[in-house]
């Protein structure tokens, strides 16, 4: 089994350029690789396009930025495609003043669509969101007479992913509710970069236990500060 | 006859419609109070939508572990029994029926089952998050709201806000009484004590009809 | 937690009636739950829809008769789906005698029409089998450019799977390469039997580890042969 | 010059293509016997399609697990590093274009790159299982075949039989040589000692020209 290479959060997200599409897991903050999201924004990469289930907490009143927030604070992003962006007063006002585009699609939806594009479907048919704006723009199948929306997978140049622990082949276990989009997004990028808090040697996972296979991650990133 | 809301008697009305082995989404905010109300011996699963099933009861201080939060990012527990899941497995129990309740909160519902309450244009757009596919996709959908919300009733003869799903209702769950939605109506199975049919009818801009066997719960 | 009934294969066999549709886990043999398999066909309902990866080995010349075979060889089927059945000769005489009706489906199809119905799709655009005899019948969707055949979602009443271990609420772990289609046919069954070698207290399954959780699983059925 | 089947050439010269990290499907029969010529030093990863990464050597007699098969069902063994994982996970793999290659077995293949090898109508239909999987999804796709079978060749202008997939086949290795396919026609990169493209296209019924860069292996 080849090793995957181990480099620093500011060293790995060096391949992310302006205009890059990238996935970041997570649901409200809890499985977000922070020191991934820190390094990008410390970078300065902008004009990226974020898929991500939420645009996390930005709370300034109460103090509060976690998951991706503080990346759309620093407006790095040209579009949003999530499924909630209620918690991050700033994600609205840059929405609602046509700073950043913003799209919003069905969490189901949204995370199928991401599975689609790494399992090689050319789309799927959903009842989610027939007959609400959803549908617009959308090719409506009918199926043994229910009507469907047929959408389509979502591909991102990179993922950046939070593990609990990999080997040094890349295989990824993730920690309870923080595995949430990870997964998932892990086959659908270009490139996968994982934030875990713990390596161990090749053959130290039980394969049974294996969530994402080693073959879709390409650089391991460790979380020096177990930050969550 | 004055109306005094009572966010309580929602929860605890929808509470009395799982029996034990019932697998649930509670939605956020008010929905999230109906496990706080279980009958005694009625044990249910909570579906998180957020990746697991079996959420349990908010942890003690200082016993927080970040890595299990609820779909509102909050932290929670996770009982024994209980399995966590990816996203694409959360939403394949939801939209697969394997889901025999969702409940949900309300901007507006509508005689036909239609549900708005994820977005009021030009105002708050927070996004559907899950409850497009809660909606189409549990067995039954219960929609949990006050009957008023600063003197305008929340059922309504046709949704004027953006839909979350179309026809998909089939209870709805107020301080005021339980409605089924039946061909295009509000049907009132139960009025609770305090109010009563005229009431309701009077203060309800849609259209309600009153069940052949409706009658009072005192809750 | 509630637990779930464990029961004799004999005795949770018995709802299954002539002209049921089963899905039965397995790959050539490996991950089939053999005691409710043996069970079904010592019960001799008849007419039965099998939808199975392949139809194992039957080999008389070898003496071998592994997985779904022997219900095969007594003639339990009045139609078969599957992806593969050129290991067991006698699914290939019943069908070019006409005596049973078979569907050839490949495999990832297979797995994913049984996915789709599991979790709720109307169907998914796959490239796989354009321009062969198994476009034959189905809608053709381009998207991007490229076709995609519309593959529809395969349900049963029954699924009768094989695990290493489950709770008494019915969660799953599966062993090795025995996991294979068990997983995805959990999901798409209105009644789901599982065959485990162990059955051990709720709580003492790590929710990390679970790989069917508990809610698809209606009855429990001990090996108690640990038979493979 | 003679034609004598051996297979050996075939499965050392696609053991050639492969580099360190590549991930790779053998089908059955003699696509496995690529593993055994793998250059020294070069450290791939074997798909197997029931369900893992990380397919090892055929375990020692006493020592089978039962649990563990390859797509043929026979007993093998999984490299530390390995992981299991379901039929839709692993076939999300095949299609998703995350294999590197895919070796195949042959029927018929023909010069626009399609592929025969899963159906005898009226008298072989074994099913194509994973097949027509793996030829849409991996990145390249490898026909290895005999270049005769019973005096017949392999190579052909048009399939006959059923296709496995369409125009998807881009390397053909025979016991006599290595194929591109390009264009419609069979492209003759490399021929095996013992035979010469003379022999090569007055004995194979399909289109078949020389590259510009073509030379003699010693295979």
């Amino acid at each position: 089994m080849i090793e995957k290479p181990i480099m620093k959060a500011e060293e790995a997200v060096k391949q992310i350029k302006d205009g890059s599409v990238i996935m970041v897991g997570g649901f409200m903050g809890c499985g977000t690789p922070l020191s991934l999201v820190n390094a990008l924004d410390k970078q300065g990469t902008k004009d990226l396009t974020l898929i991500c289930n939420d645009t996390a907490i930005y709370n300034p009143d109460k103090n509060l930025v976690t998951g991706v927030a503080p990346l759309v604070v620093d407006k790095r992003f040209k579009k949003i495609i999530a499924s909630h962006i209620g918690t991050n007063r700033e994600t609205g006002r840059q929405m609602n003043a046509g700073e950043t585009e913003v799209q919003l699609v069905p969490q189901g939806t949204l995370a199928e669509k991401i599975r689609a594009a790494g399992f090689g479907l050319g789309g799927f048919l959903t009842p989610t969101g027939v007959g609400t704006e959803v549908e617009n723009g959308k090719q409506i199948i009918e199926v043994n007479g229910k009507k469907y929306l047929l959408e389509l997978p979502l591909f991102a140049d990179f993922a950046l992913l939070k593990a609990k622990k990999a080997d040094k082949a890349g295989n990824l276990i993730y920690s309870k509710s923080a595995r949430n989009f990870n997964p998932i997004m892990a086959t659908a990028a270009k490139v996968v970069i994982a934030e875990v808090d713990e390596i161990v040697e090749i053959g130290e996972l039980d394969p049974d236990d294996i969530v994402t296979p080693f073959i879709f991650v390409s650089i391991l990133v460790l979380n020096e500060k177990k930050n969550k | 006859m004055e109306y005094t809301p009572d966010k309580s008697k929602i929860a605890k009305r929808i509470a009395r419609f799982f029996k034990s082995g019932d697998i649930v989404n509670l939605g956020i905010g008010l929905p999230t109070e109906v496990a706080n109300y279980l009958p005694e011996g009625v044990v249910i699963t909570l579906h998180s939508e957020n990746g697991f099933v079996g959420l349990g009861p908010v942890p003690k201080e200082g016993e927080e572990d970040y890595d299990i939060v609820n779909a509102g990012g909050m932290p929670v527990t996770i009982l024994p029994g209980g399995a966590f899941f990816d996203s694409c497995t959360s939403f394949g129990i939801i939209r697969g029926g394997h889901l025999d309740y969702t409940v949900l909160g309300v901007l507006e519902v509508d005689q036909e089952g239609n549900l708005a309450n994820y977005k009021v244009p030009g105002k708050l757009i927070p996004g559907m998050g899950g409850a497009m596919d809660l909606t189409v996709g549990a067995k039954k959908v219960i929609a949990a709201t006050l009957h008023f919300d600063k003197g305008n009733c929340k059922l309504v003869k046709k949704c004027s806000l953006p839909l979350t799903a179309k026809g998909e209702v089939d209870y709805v769950v107020t301080d005021c009484g339980f409605f089924t939605v039946e061909n295009g109506k509000f049907v009132l199975q139960e009025y609770f004590k305090g109010y009563d049919p005229d009431f309701i009818i009077k203060n309800t801009p849609a259209d309600v009809i009153i069940a052949p066997n409706c009658k009072e719960i005192d809750i």
